[in-house]
């Protein structure tokens, strides 16, 4: 009732926490058995290693978070050596999160993640606001987000997923424009630009000036988006963005999504991801859906 | 680490802004001195992370100053209220075997330093304790650390009581020259400890997401190698003093 | 040490009710003074009278709305009829936002207020998500908000202040492109696009499928665009986006913004802004400023 | 129209899913039947519009069902908290001077109702009721009205009381003649009375915003001049029979 099969990723439950969210699954893996996650999208991998940007890196908002991490991870190549391992013992899909600072990059990471069979999709996050001369750019414009997902499909042994960024005057622009160039999916959204100003200093809060916005705040927006690319794209479609409880997952589904990534409620509550996959039959079933395949685009028809 | 549901036995406020709650989880876990607790709060995202203060049988003791609204709502908790708390969280002060120790806390960095002072006491170890607040009305727990057989100087930054100046004003008036010392305070405190101590360990602070080591968001880089860092929420709190870098 | 003076608007305060969310202030003005305001910025005026959208336009979101109202007003030959002469009576100042489906639309709007000593100024709203083949478009592209910008400066007698739509990759380059055409100053933000979907019967709530999204939630992005902007233009930004309290007031002074308006917590708490204006002497001296003047722009220095 | 904190004296389910609240409001304002009242409660961003069901000399009663997260907030509030409320609101049923009288309640559009019936027999009119619910479980207030001097008849869609059916059929069953109906319950109900009756009045539902008429989120046709149109918050909820249109 909760399977879907989708590029890459044969999912048993369309639940899986949000890159960035969930670092390798250590933590959790502490709190619960990995193993009865559809998948996990795991922290955005970077050619060198990377400290990300100064603290504070995190600020409270109305129903949501600004945070400005900067991609802190420890490098692709550790990564392959002392995560992917560790993750192997779960029965789990893996989306690997792929980012960095320039098309060859992004390249670099894939070629050397292509021989690792731990990964069974790569997550192109082309939408990251928090590095300077990354991602944003390429998420915001038609033909760069085009030209690095055709570079990325050219090399890699396994299907491409694209995370689109909201900060953008036409989302179902880029979208199109993403599929054409191969894309096997698309993940929607990431994080919106945002700031808080401390009242003592005058000063943002964030070092790094700006934060991604998260939470239940942008989740009106990351469902219009779902909305408006499913009626634009063939290609399926995984919704993240303001998730908290299987209701919100039903939402995302009707919309479009063919599977769903939580991401900050997970600091909220650790428990949230084996607690939706419970939860999820009987609110599919509350609202007359046999399945989660049925559930998809069911605002479409 | 567990996800509670913590009874409130009691919330009341000992000094200027400044609450001391008592809390009884439903299976009381094994909490060290050091460790914190991260609290839900109705209408706040984000939980907040406040130090366990002390630890008894079945409930420990948290004393929080009221700073903002999410501390402010903690203010208004009645006794006998459910609330939502991961704990326990961060590495511990580990309780070596010393003489004598020097313990010094700066306002809301006092209260993990009372659990460690009744462990030292505990294993009969000599602990001088010297606390530093802003003013008079802000102080709290000079009694109870005496109650625990402690040395206790008081700085007070606008002279209201005991030393007028820091902490280290009142280290330097008494003559303290113990050289082990386990601290807790602001940033500028800590920061000056660390270019005038080098055994002992430092508690410190940073805004936190999750609590539990995931998010990255409350990372310090290593004091010597800038490529290694620590989340503050795991491999921290408590740091060997001088392992960690103040510019981040 | 509220008073404040702009392109047109000499306000006694920077504390206005935004566009929409206060109808002509007929409903408020039995509950308060309406001089105590430092100005009202009245519903959109479009030259015909318009019903707008179908019902339900209203749905809640975590910490917020979507509305989708449609730009129901009765016309500008109604609105100088019977409104204006209403609102003459109080000591305030009057924004006139003109909003239309054509670049006509808003030329013979102004023009037929142009004559009416009541409006202080025109708040151009090219931001409207809820209007079809209206202001959505002019709102989000350089070129199309020049164009009416200088298009409106041509005939208007008034100052011209420019409402602009958060809904675009670069808040800047439109923010920009506005002010070299001639805007005496820009009105940041209106509301981002968003849904919510009924999970009964799996339609959108919002009738019209989209609505506007306002109130806290979007604080942080609006904060965010007032701060970026203000380093890239010199004409003053009234900031407007999930206003509750004094508190937020002096954020939106701090990134930039030379006064505000409230929009949807006027429906939360109909004394709001009474309760503002009397708070933000406190509040200012709290955190140190002087004056309002003293505040603006305080976390660019 | 003032706002105020009312006090809640009581709040108990009176039949499945449906509460009974009454509130005592600082200063009692004067409530007309068919005014609503707008209630804010913590973690919720707009107010919801709960009809006045009936008024006592410093306080009044609200019933509501629980439907969604707000009104099961609702449920859960305790005696002796405080409701930031907006009231009244709206335009009231004038209560004509008629000999007789039928109310048409459909669910949770019974309560405003009850006023009604109220006030008419105070005016000594003949009072006649039907009532429809889903089931008997949902039902309440038949003994209420009955209580008030109104000969009181029930329908339930699914036959568990009463006639098997609508309102309708029960009108129908026990021939009922009488030509000026009050009538509040869901849209459907409404459409299928404004269609058969031609005297009296209907209160409606929407949507709201700020529920004092500035937002234009709650706004209906007029039924014969499609330029326009009322506010349901304003100048309804309640409106003559035949005046509002049913598609918008
Ligand atoms: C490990 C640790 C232990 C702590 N122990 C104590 C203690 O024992 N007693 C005590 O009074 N305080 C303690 N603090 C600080 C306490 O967490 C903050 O004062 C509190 O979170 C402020 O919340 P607020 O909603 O009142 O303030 P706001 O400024 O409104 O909070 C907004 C956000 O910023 C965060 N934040 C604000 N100030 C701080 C801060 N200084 N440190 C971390 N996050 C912050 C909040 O958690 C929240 O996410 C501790 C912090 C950490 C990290
Ligand atoms: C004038 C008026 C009088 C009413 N009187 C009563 C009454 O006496 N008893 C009673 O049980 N109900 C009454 N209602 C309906 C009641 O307002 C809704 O059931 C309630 O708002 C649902 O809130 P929720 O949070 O539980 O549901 P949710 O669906 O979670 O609410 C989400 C949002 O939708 C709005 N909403 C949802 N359903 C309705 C609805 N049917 N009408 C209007 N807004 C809705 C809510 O106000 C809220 O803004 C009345 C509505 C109006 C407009
Ligand atoms: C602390 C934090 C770190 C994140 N890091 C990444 C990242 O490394 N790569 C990425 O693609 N998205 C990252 N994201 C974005 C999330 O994956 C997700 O798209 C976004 O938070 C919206 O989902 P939410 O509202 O459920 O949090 C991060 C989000 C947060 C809150
Ligand atoms: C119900 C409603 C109606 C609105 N109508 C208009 C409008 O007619 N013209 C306009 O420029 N903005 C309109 N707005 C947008 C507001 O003026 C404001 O820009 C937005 O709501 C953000 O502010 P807030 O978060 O304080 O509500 C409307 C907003 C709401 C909630
Ligand atoms: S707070 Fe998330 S890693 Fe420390
Ligand atoms: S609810 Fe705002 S006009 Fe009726």
């Amino acid at each position: 009732m909760l399977d879907i099969k989708l590029p890459g990723l044969d999912l048993k439950n369309p639940i899986m926490p949000a890159s960035g969210c969930f670092g390798f699954g250590r933590e959790y893996a502490e709190l619960y058995d990995l193993s009865i996650l559809g998948g996990i999208a795991i922290k955005s991998a970077t050619i060198e290693p990377r400290f990300g940007n100064p603290t504070p890196r995190i600020a409270e908002t109305p129903s949501g978070m600004l945070n400005a991490i900067g991609l802190q991870n420890p490098g692709v190549d550790k990564i392959i050596e002392t995560e992917l391992p560790f993750l192997k013992q779960y029965d789990t899909q893996i989306l690997a999160n792929v980012a960095g600072a320039s098309e060859e990059d992004y390249i670099e990471v894939i070629k050397r993640l292509n021989d690792c069979p731990e990964v069974h999709a790569y997550e192109l996050n082309i939408s990251c606001p928090n590095v300077k001369h990354g991602g944003i750019g390429l998420g915001s414009d038609p033909i760069l987000a085009a030209n690095i997902t055709r570079m990325a499909k050219a090399v890699a042994t396994k299907p491409v997923w694209v995370k689109l960024s909201p900060n953008v005057t036409n989302i179902v622009e880029i979208a199109k424009a993403v599929e054409e160039a191969g894309a096997d999916g698309l993940v929607l959204i990431n994080t919106l630009l945002g700031m808080r100003l401390d009242l003592h200093s005058a000063k943002p809060i964030i070092a790094n000036t700006t934060g991604g916005l998260s939470g239940p705040a942008i989740k009106p927006i990351a469902i219009r988006m779902v909305y408006q690319v499913y009626q634009a794209v063939d290609v399926p479609i995984i919704g993240v963005g303001g998730i908290t409880c299987a209701e919100d997952v039903l939402e995302f589904l009707y919309a479009g999504a063919s599977a769903v990534q939580v991401g900050m409620y997970n600091f909220v509550d650790p428990y949230i991801c084996p607690k939706i996959i419970e939860q999820l039959p009987t609110v599919l079933k509350k609202y007359g859906c046999k399945s989660v395949k049925d559930a998809i685009g069911r605002s479409h028809v | 680490m567990i996800v509670s549901k913590d009874a409130v036995l009691g919330n009341v406020e000992i000094a200027k802004d400044t609450f001391e709650m008592i809390l009884r989880p439903q299976h009381m876990p094994t909490i060290l001195p050091g460790q914190f607790v991260n609290i839900k709060l109705d209408g706040f995202m984000l939980r907040r992370p406040i130090s366990v203060s002390s630890v008894n049988h079945n409930c420990y003791k948290i004393i929080y100053k009221v700073v903002g609204d999410g501390t402010k709502a903690l203010s208004k908790v009645k006794k006998g209220q459910i609330l939502d708390v991961l704990e326990p969280l961060g590495t511990p002060f580990p309780i070596d075997d010393l003489d004598e120790v020097l313990i010094i806390g700066g306002g809301v960095g006092v209260p993990p330093l009372f659990e460690v002072a009744k462990q030292f006491r505990d294993k009969q170890t000599k602990v001088t304790v010297v606390l530093g607040f802003n003013d008079k009305e802000s102080m709290f727990y000079e009694d109870d650390f005496a109650f625990l057989g402690c040395d206790v100087y008081v700085a007070t930054m606008d002279g209201s009581y005991g030393t007028k100046g820091t902490v280290l004003d009142a280290i330097a008036e008494h003559n303290i020259t113990i050289d082990t010392i386990y601290s807790c305070g602001p940033m500028r405190m800590l920061e000056a400890l660390n270019q005038t101590y080098t055994k002992g360990y430092l508690s410190f602070e940073a805004r936190m997401a999750c609590g539990i080591g995931t998010c990255m968001g409350c990372v310090c880089k290593d004091s010597k190698d800038k490529q290694l860092y620590y989340r503050i929420c795991k491999e921290g709190p408590v740091f060997p003093i001088g392992k960690v870098a103040f510019e981040c």
